[in-house]
């Protein structure tokens, strides 16, 4: 299965050329740019990440399991401090909602690192260290007959370059 | 640090864990020494008592040692002792500490001059020792003198016997504060030269001319009780004549302050008005009395004829009034004839035979005066004194007046010093022959007639010491001389009776009985007697200089303890030094501040000192205390951080600045004879003291009611106490409150605070049987110091040195804040607040602390496991009675060979960087339970006893149980004077203060 | 909108070429510039050790003053790392563009400075070999810390703290560490292809990455905002007058973001001149953060004010003694060098002129940061030194150690912002192309 | 491409870190050879003669014949050498061979009037008051925290770990704090702090 490339320099022209590409029924597509572009995003329209479940997970684990920990500690070793209740629930709020920011953070970062970074990290053949300066990359992924009419498309949407990469 | 033989000790020291420092494995080598011969009444980590007497001054008060495997850890009074009862004084606290002396003599030492002329010590054995000493005495023969201090007992006779048999019978028994013009005024105005009861607990009405009876005055421990039982809820009422506010002045209700000199003359006042409204009093005394009205005398004496007048009816309206004749501080070259005024005073008010009583007297009367020491040190100049053996005593420090040491030069007399430690004279000594310490050695005494205590080793001597009596016996021996058989030992038990009544006595601590009191009369000639104020000498306009002695020092001979210099003055709160105290106004004429270098010149001398203007000081003088200024204490001390202050001397020597003037009639030092001139050198020293200001800034601290009031409140109290369960009660925490103020008005913010009792029922902990809390009489409280030196032995708070101290590091668990609310003629309102850990039951700094290194027991105790602690230190900073201290280094370290066996067992040694504060003496509270389980009850009130309360000698502090209805702490708790210091804060304490209680008319 | 009188990047490449040449191989000076602040470190680090050998008796603490210098300088670097959370965050949120030239510098302080912020509670502690304490981790004495204690809501808060934001600076870098990977050629591009984790900037990689970044700027917003009111309740939930006020919450913020603000400046202004970033650093940047610095200061003012108000107000002896002493005792001196530096220093900013004028606000900045240690200084030192019981009252120096250690905290966060500089790029590049497009775009980009 | 492997050796390494991490947070203790036979005594003193079973041919004598001070003081109190010679004054003979050498030291240190300087084997830290009388009279057995010293040829710190409740069953090692709460609770003994730390 072969891969067709196009260079561009603009934003906008990618995002153009994706709603071609799209139109002419090219489903398979990445895209490198220097640039996070909202065009782009929503000319893909990939939908929202997974990474928004993620954190609210992480909040939620860490604000409960902090409530558990001090709640369970105070009971495990009960010891009378400044004439308080063992469990005093409300300065156990503030470690609460820091576990909760942590675990949050931390969740959602993973979830970076795997959906951004791990599944991503195959097929690559075509980067060019442009794409991190200031070219646009639009990779399409085709049967060998429909090469041209993809090669033509991303011409017609301003292309500096077009060239074919095996894979 | 001379070297110790530790095998010899381990020997008896027994269990000792020792860690091998040099061992560079990964854990230093602990090793066990058992004992070789296991003593029957010791068990391995089980206190032994044993019953002594107390040799830190004349006093001679019972004691009771602690030891543990061999080593004296604590001192408290012999509650069967009939002058301690029990308790004991600041000083006394400390006695076993001059065992643990790091420099102490390791064996008997020689003068030796080296090629360069310097003159220094050289060891040398007993043999050596003794073949010198008996060389001496051969040739000085009958040109020997024994120069001792205050003695009684067996020994004090042996030794005699052992002059005579010698045939040289010369001995000088001196004492700085010797009583003598006491003495001569007795002989006086009653014709014997005894010195008497005074018996301050059945006195009424007591005046003092600059007696410092809490201080050092004859028996201070037994005053202090006696002062506190006379002033019982309320009673009692006490004025003080001087120049300068001690202690004892702070805790009177009156202060007079007339020209100093001119003491004479009030007492003189007082007399004829007390016999004008007694009805004229004793015939042979009209005359004279007539001559000094109050109104004849006011003017000479600064102080109002309505003042003087006001007193006088006080004291003719008393039943039983006393007047205490003057002590040193006001001692001039008047002053047989002021102790005569005085005693004049007691006889026309009807004292004498009341509160003052011949019969009991004091052991005092052989004491020599000043001026035979003066005439002593004239003949060695004249070469009339071949041996001179000094024992107990270093006149080169306290008499520098005669000018002992260029005598010894001139006369070139051979000089034996028997001292343990090295003082003064030590140093002069051509021969050191140490005796051992009283912790170490056989001796009994009577320090007042019909009690005869006994004294017995608390532990081996460390050194290689030997008991001066054996010493003497044996010489005598070698000389020829007819002495009686056997050790000192075996003559002290034949002069008990033998073996069985000396055991007997030993476990008493001695044996005492009633004296009859015998009867006194006034003297003839008493009449013909002028009385004039004592003259001054120096420029009339310069600040008259006052010495006074010290209360943790008392002549000096307790300088080498250091935590007492480290307990902060009970009157200035300096600590570590000397500093001149004036009064703020005087200072500003001078144009003085806090912490100027000032130069004091008298005839006899100079010294630079630190200016302390504080308020209660007359304008006009100048005051210094002895004891200080002696030998640096450990001169080759290491240079470690804070330890390097052990090589300096400490103070200045104030005997230094008191010219030679005697009293012709008593042959006493005048100590108060002249005025100094003081100059400000501008130079700045630091002023050492752990109170920045007097002022409470009406935060109600120390708070007090008058008489008036507490009856009322007490009245009122009877009825509204007790149904109080059966009103609407408002709880916080553990206490309960009934909806009624406080019968007396409270002051600073918690003034609107209703009272609060404690309520089992709503304790976090309901099962637990004990609920600790203290409670503190501050009427009763004199300041005195003495529950701090009882908690530093008991908790082994370290010494931190002046370094620290100045920045404000002192390591006390228990502290006494003064404050001063009133010091004049109308009233004197001094207030003593003892602060120590509250144990709050809200504690602030329980909450903070992140590593839950203090917590609050089941038993209500605020607990701070110091191994848990990590040093954040928010605990201190969030405790409003900054009771909690903080281990800025690791003081242990700093603790030398010897003074660290003197630590407690029973509790840990802090590690630097934690936090430590009191424990409620934790470590008794368990002992006590670890009792009672074993005997299976609850631990009964009164079993406990914290070392602050165990010592306290006005019995200030109460602990115990408040589950426990019927515990006297309870009772205290929901006394009518009852307070918590800054309840406001809703921390709940669970020490409790009883007010101060003013003796003054309502205004 | 400011007049732009800098040069403007013409190409994303220019952009990528005036930024990364930062990185390009160090001149001497710059090497002798971080040989200093090492060395700095370094003393820092002995005086460190002594302390620990001989205990703290080797500074001025003492009774009643148990905090001093440290507290003072942790709640400082606290306060420091503010800034760069609130650029990146909270006007990432408000989409601020002026941020964007700001932020990476900003973020880097935030995470070095907290990191220094977080030494100081262990340097102060008596026995810092058992800080562990202080944590929760099962342990066989089945001993736990104290989860009501103000310290302990500090180690959570500070280690949260400092966890998010480097992660946020991280996150942040990827794209750029991309660029730097393709751009330099040196041993450090090794050190990028590692970091970078394989960015390429495909769609996926930017989708989840852009994700990220709202995320953690929703979770860093409140939790910059608690931070330092956490740090104040070390005070405020104390019984220390003068400590023990509710408005030390809000106070303590605004004080972090005002120094935090302040530090960025005196920072990134050398560097701004050392790399010739005026096309980047512009005056409207300096502009805006002087308005910020405006805002702030006016709060802590109003702040101060209050205090002594409250403490009037309140009638309440013992506040009213400690302020007394805080205006008049012997360590007014702080007090007014925090007042003149933290009220009066930032006025003339009300002045467009000075503002815009580099070094106007640079000099100012410099102030401010003075004015702010003092600030805590004074709280804390006053607070403590007369506080219920006039027989406890005293005060405190602090030692030469103390100063050393101080010394070196600052020498500590030079050194690490200087070798940032060469390791990282300062500016956020792709943040700044970001711009540059829309510029193009709306700029009638395209018709 | 490579760096997309590089990421996950990255992440890889990380975990494995955290759980070394975690393993070292457990505090498990190795105990050296030195503590697994003991320290070498001034004596050879055999606890296995002495206080072994009678049955196996000892002579069984209880712990508190030399002990005795552990049902009375805080310390168990190794015996004075009066207390050894009691009985080696007339045993100068062992039964195995070397013993009338080590016997006849025992008589060395007696006449030299010197204590024996034995090596300290289990001890607590000094902040840790421990009261051996509480312990006895409470019951508990000496060899619940010595171990079977009455086997011991030299004594030695029995290596034996409890598994604590209370503390997510975590290993505690001999004379540890965890090691003796788990007996307190056990046995309903006090849990205070104040009890042992003051």
């Amino acid at each position: 299965m072969a891969q067709v490339l196009g260079v561009m320099t603009s934003p906008y022209d990618l995002a153009a050329a994706v709603r071609d590409l799209k139109g002419a029924g090219f489903r398979e597509l990445e895209i490198y740019s220097p640039v996070p572009s909202h065009e782009i995003e929503e000319a893909l329209d990939r939908g929202p990440s997974p990474i928004r479940l993620l954190t609210l997970i992480g909040c939620l684990t860490g604000v409960s399991f902090a409530y558990f920990m001090q709640i369970w500690v105070a009971y495990d070793w009960p010891l009378v401090i400044g004439g308080k209740p063992f469990a005093s629930i409300v300065p156990d709020t503030i470690i609460g909602f820091e576990l909760n920011i942590l675990l949050g953070g931390l969740f959602t970062v993973l979830g970076l690192m795997f959906f951004g970074m791990w599944k991503t990290r195959k097929g690559h053949d075509a980067y060019q260290p442009g794409f991190s300066g200031n070219l646009f990359g639009c990779l399409v992924a085709c049967h060998g007959d429909q090469i041209p009419r993809a090669q033509e498309v991303l011409r017609r949407a301003g292309s500096s370059e077009v060239r074919v990469v095996e894979g | 640090m001379p070297e110790i033989d530790r095998r010899e000790f381990l020997k008896i020291a027994g269990m000792t864990a020792g860690a091998a420092a040099t061992v560079a494995c990964r854990e230093p080598v602990h090793k066990i020494i058992p004992y070789l011969n296991q003593p029957d009444e010791v068990t391995p980590g089980i206190a032994t008592y044993y019953n002594s007497t107390c040799r830190e001054c004349p006093g001679g008060c019972g004691i009771r040692v602690k030891t543990r495997e061999g080593r004296p850890l604590k001192v408290d009074g012999n509650p069967d002792h009939p002058l301690s009862k029990g308790k004991l004084c600041v000083r006394g606290e400390f006695g076993h500490m001059r065992t643990y002396d790091t420099a102490r003599f390791a064996g008997p030492m020689k003068r030796v001059v080296d090629a360069s002329g310097a003159r220094k010590l050289e060891k040398i054995t007993w043999d050596e020792g003794m073949t010198l000493l008996v060389e001496a005495l051969r040739k000085g023969s009958s040109k020997t003198v024994f120069l001792g201090g205050a003695e009684t007992g067996t020994q004090d006779a042996l030794i005699d016997q052992i002059l005579a048999a010698i045939g040289s019978p010369h001995r000088l028994r001196f004492e700085p504060f010797g009583q003598e013009a006491l003495r001569s005024a007795d002989q006086i105005v009653f014709g014997t030269d005894a010195v008497p009861q005074f018996k301050i607990g059945a006195s009424d009405v007591l005046i003092a001319f600059g007696t410092d009876f809490l201080e050092t005055w004859l028996s201070p421990l037994a005053n202090q009780l006696d002062f506190i039982e006379s002033r019982k809820n309320g009673k009692g009422f006490a004025i003080f004549v001087g120049p300068r506010l001690g202690l004892s002045g702070s805790n009177a209700d009156q202060w007079l302050a007339p020209n100093p000199g001119s003491e004479v003359l009030v007492a003189l006042a007082l007399a004829s008005e007390v016999a004008k409204r007694k009805g004229g009093g004793p015939e042979a005394l009209r005359g004279l009395l007539a001559k000094y009205t109050p109104a004849s005398v006011a003017e000479k004496t600064g102080v109002s004829q309505a003042t003087l007048e006001g007193v006088a009816a006080r004291i003719a309206a008393a039943s039983a009034p006393l007047a205490l004749p003057p002590g040193v501080e006001v001692q001039g070259t008047n002053a047989a004839r002021f102790a005569a005024a005085v005693q004049i005073l007691n006889v026309v008010s009807g004292a004498v035979g009341k509160t003052l009583v011949f019969g009991p007297d004091h052991n005092l009367g052989k004491l020599a005066r000043f001026a035979e020491l003066r005439e002593l040190v004239g003949k060695m100049r004249g070469g009339e004194v071949g041996v001179l053996l000094v024992h107990g005593s270093n006149p080169a420090y306290s008499a520098p007046q005669v000018g002992l040491s260029d005598a010894l030069h001139s006369g070139n007399v051979f000089t034996v010093s028997f001292a343990f430690a090295p003082d003064e004279t030590a140093e002069l000594a051509d021969l050191i022959l140490p005796d051992n310490t009283p912790f170490e050695s056989w001796g009994d005494g009577e320090p007042v007639r019909g009690v005869k205590t006994l004294q017995q080793p608390t532990v081996r001597p460390l050194f290689d010491t030997r008991p001066t009596a054996d010493v003497l016996l044996d010489a005598a021996r070698a000389l020829g001389a007819s002495v009686p058989a056997g050790s000192f030992r075996d003559l002290l038990v034949a002069a008990w009776g033998g073996r069985a009544s000396f055991d007997a006595a030993l476990g008493r601590g001695g044996e005492w009985k009633d004296v009859a009191a015998t009867s006194v009369s006034l003297a003839g000639g008493v009449a013909s007697l002028d009385f004039e104020p004592a003259p001054l000498a120096g420029n009339a306009s310069d600040p008259v200089l006052v010495v006074y002695p010290s209360h943790h020092l008392y002549d000096g001979r307790l300088s080498r303890v250091q935590a007492l210099h480290e307990i902060p003055d009970p009157v200035t709160k300096t600590m570590w030094g000397s500093y001149a105290e004036l009064h703020p106004e005087t200072a500003a004429v001078l144009d003085i501040e806090m912490g100027d270098v000032l130069q004091i010149k008298t005839e006899a001398g100079e010294l630079k000192v630190a200016a302390y203007p504080h308020d209660t000081i007359r304008p006009g003088v100048i005051a210094l205390q002895v004891g200080r200024g002696g030998l640096p204490r450990n001169p080759d001390a290491p240079l470690e951080p804070h330890s390097y202050w052990q090589r300096d001397v400490i103070g200045v020597n104030a005997y230094s600045l008191i010219p030679g003037k005697l009293d012709p009639q008593s042959g006493a030092l005048a100590w108060l004879s002249t005025h100094a001139s003081v100059s400000n050198t501008k130079g700045r020293a630091p002023v050492l003291r752990a109170q920045l200001t007097f002022d409470q800034q009406g935060r109600g601290f120390g708070m007090a009611c008058t008489t008036g009031a507490l009856a009322e409140a007490e009245a009122k109290h009877g009825e509204g106490h007790g149904e109080s369960g059966a009103e609407e009660h408002h709880r916080f925490g553990e206490w309960s409150n009934p909806h009624r103020l406080h019968p007396l008005p409270l002051q600073g913010d918690a003034a609107h605070l209703p009272t609060r009792q404690y309520d089992p029922a709503a304790d976090a902990h309901p099962d637990s049987p004990y609920r600790w809390g203290m409670s503190i009489d501050q009427d009763a409280c004199t300041g005195c110091n003495a529950c701090m030196a009882a908690c530093i032995t008991e908790n082994n708070i370290p010494v931190v040195g002046p370094e620290n101290i100045r920045i404000g590091r002192e390591m006390h668990w228990i502290r006494i804040e003064r404050y001063v609310e009133a010091a004049d003629e109308r009233e004197v309102d001094v207030r003593h607040t003892p602060m120590l850990c509250q144990h709050c039951g809200a504690a602030p700094c329980e909450s903070v602390c992140p590593a839950l290194a203090t917590y609050h027991s089941k038993e209500g105790l605020n607990v701070m496991v110091e191994n848990r602690c990590i040093g954040t230190r928010f605990c201190s900073n969030n405790c409003p009675y900054k009771a909690r201290r903080f281990n800025h280094w690791s003081y242990d370290w700093y603790v030398p060979e010897p003074e660290n066996w003197a630590l407690n067992p029973d509790v840990m040694v802090r590690a630097k960087g934690v936090m430590e504060k009191c424990t409620f003496c934790v470590q008794r509270i368990n002992g006590a339970k670890d009792l009672a389980r074993k005997e299976d009850r609850h631990v009964r009130d009164g079993e406990i006893a914290t070392a602050c309360q165990q010592v306290c000698p006005s019995n200030a502090i109460s602990f115990g149980n408040l589950r426990d209805e019927a515990a006297v702490v309870t009772e205290a708790r929901n006394d009518v004077r009852a307070y918590r210091v800054l309840e406001h804060l809703y921390t709940r304490p669970a020490v409790s203060y009883l007010m101060n209680i003013r003796r003054v008319e309502e205004a | 909108m400011a007049a732009i009188t800098e040069p403007v990047p013409q190409s994303p490449n220019q952009i990528n070429d005036d930024i990364l040449r930062v990185l390009e191989p160090p001149t001497p000076i710059y090497v002798l510039m971080v040989l200093f602040f090492a060395t700095l470190v370094g003393i820092g680090l002995v005086a460190f050790l002594y302390q620990t050998y001989w205990g703290l008796g080797v500074t001025g603490l003492t009774h009643p003053v148990m905090w001093g210098v440290y507290i003072t300088t942790f709640v400082f670097w606290v306060g420091i790392a503010h800034a760069g959370t609130l650029i990146s965050a909270i006007l990432f949120l408000f989409r601020a563009k002026w941020r964007n030239a700001v932020n990476r510098g900003a973020e880097a302080m935030t995470v070095f400075a907290v990191l220094i912020a977080a030494m100081f509670p262990l340097i102060h502690i008596g026995r810092v070999y058992k800080f562990y304490f202080m944590v929760p981790y099962p342990n066989q004495r089945g001993l736990w810390p104290n989860f009501k204690s103000p310290l302990v809501w500090d180690l959570f808060a500070i280690n949260t703290y400092m966890i998010t934001s480097i992660m946020f600076f991280y996150v942040g870098l990827i794209p750029d560490l991309g660029a730097a990977r393709d751009r330099v050629r040196d041993w450090r591009r090794y050190l990028y292809r590692a970091l970078s984790l394989g960015w390429r900037g495909s769609s996926e990689q930017w989708r989840h990455w852009s994700r990220t970044v709202l995320h953690l700027s929703g979770l860093s917003t409140p939790l910059v905002l608690s931070v330092h009111s956490v740090v104040s309740w070390d005070f405020a939930t104390s019984m220390v007058p003068g400590w023990h006020t509710t408005i030390f919450g809000p106070y303590f913020v605004a004080g972090a973001i005002f120094s935090g603000i302040a530090m960025v400046i005196s920072v990134l202004v050398p560097v701004r001149r050392a790399f010739h970033l005026e096309a980047y650093l512009r005056k409207e940047h300096f502009d805006n953060m002087g308005k910020l610095i405006l805002l702030t200061s006016s709060i802590v003012g109003y702040s101060y004010g209050m205090e002594y108000f409250m403490a009037w107000y309140s009638a309440n002896p013992y506040e009213q003694m400690s302020f007394w002493w805080r205006g008049f005792g012997y360590h007014s001196t702080s007090t007014w060098i925090m007042i003149s530096c933290n009220v009066l220093s930032p006025l003339p900013l009300w002045f467009k002129w000075c503002r815009t004028n580099v070094l106007w606000i640079w000099i100012t900045s410099i102030f401010i940061n003075i004015g702010m240690w003092f600030e805590r200084y004074v709280i804390i030192m006053t607070g403590l030194s007369h506080e219920y019981d006039p027989a406890a009252w005293g005060y405190y120096v602090p030692s030469v150690t103390e100063l050393t250690i101080l010394a070196a905290s600052f020498g500590l966060f030079l050194t690490m912002f200087t070798v940032f500089l060469r390791l990282a790029p300062v500016i956020a590049i792709q943040e700044i192309k970001e711009l540059w497009y829309e510029d193009r775009a709306h700029g009638g980009g395209h018709h | 491409m490579g760096s997309g492997k590089r990421t996950a050796v990255g992440l890889v390494v990380a975990a494995v870190c955290a759980v070394v991490a975690a393993a070292g947070a457990t505090g498990l203790y190795q105990y050296t050879p030195e503590e697994l036979t003991g320290p070498e005594q001034p004596i050879a003193f055999n606890h296995q003669i002495h206080a072994g079973a009678i049955t196996d041919g000892n002579l069984g004598i209880p712990c508190l014949y030399c002990h005795g001070p552990a049902e009375r003081g805080w310390n168990a109190a190794v015996p004075a050498v009066s207390v050894c010679m009691g009985c080696h004054q007339y045993v100068k003979q062992g039964r195995t061979p070397g013993s009338e050498q080590e016997i006849a030291k025992i008589h060395e240190y007696y006449d030299k009037k010197e204590s024996i300087p034995w090596i300290r084997v289990h001890r607590v830290p000094d902040y840790v008051q421990f009261k051996h009388m509480r312990h006895v009279q409470a019951g508990v057995a000496c060899q619940e925290c010595h171990g079977p010293v009455q086997d011991e040829k030299r004594v030695y710190l029995v290596p034996q770990t409890r598994y604590t409740k209370r503390s997510f069953f975590l290993p505690t090692a001999k004379l540890e704090m965890g090691w003796c709460m788990e007996c307190h609770l056990q046995r309903g003994a006090t849990d205070d702090c104040v009890a042992c730390h003051y």
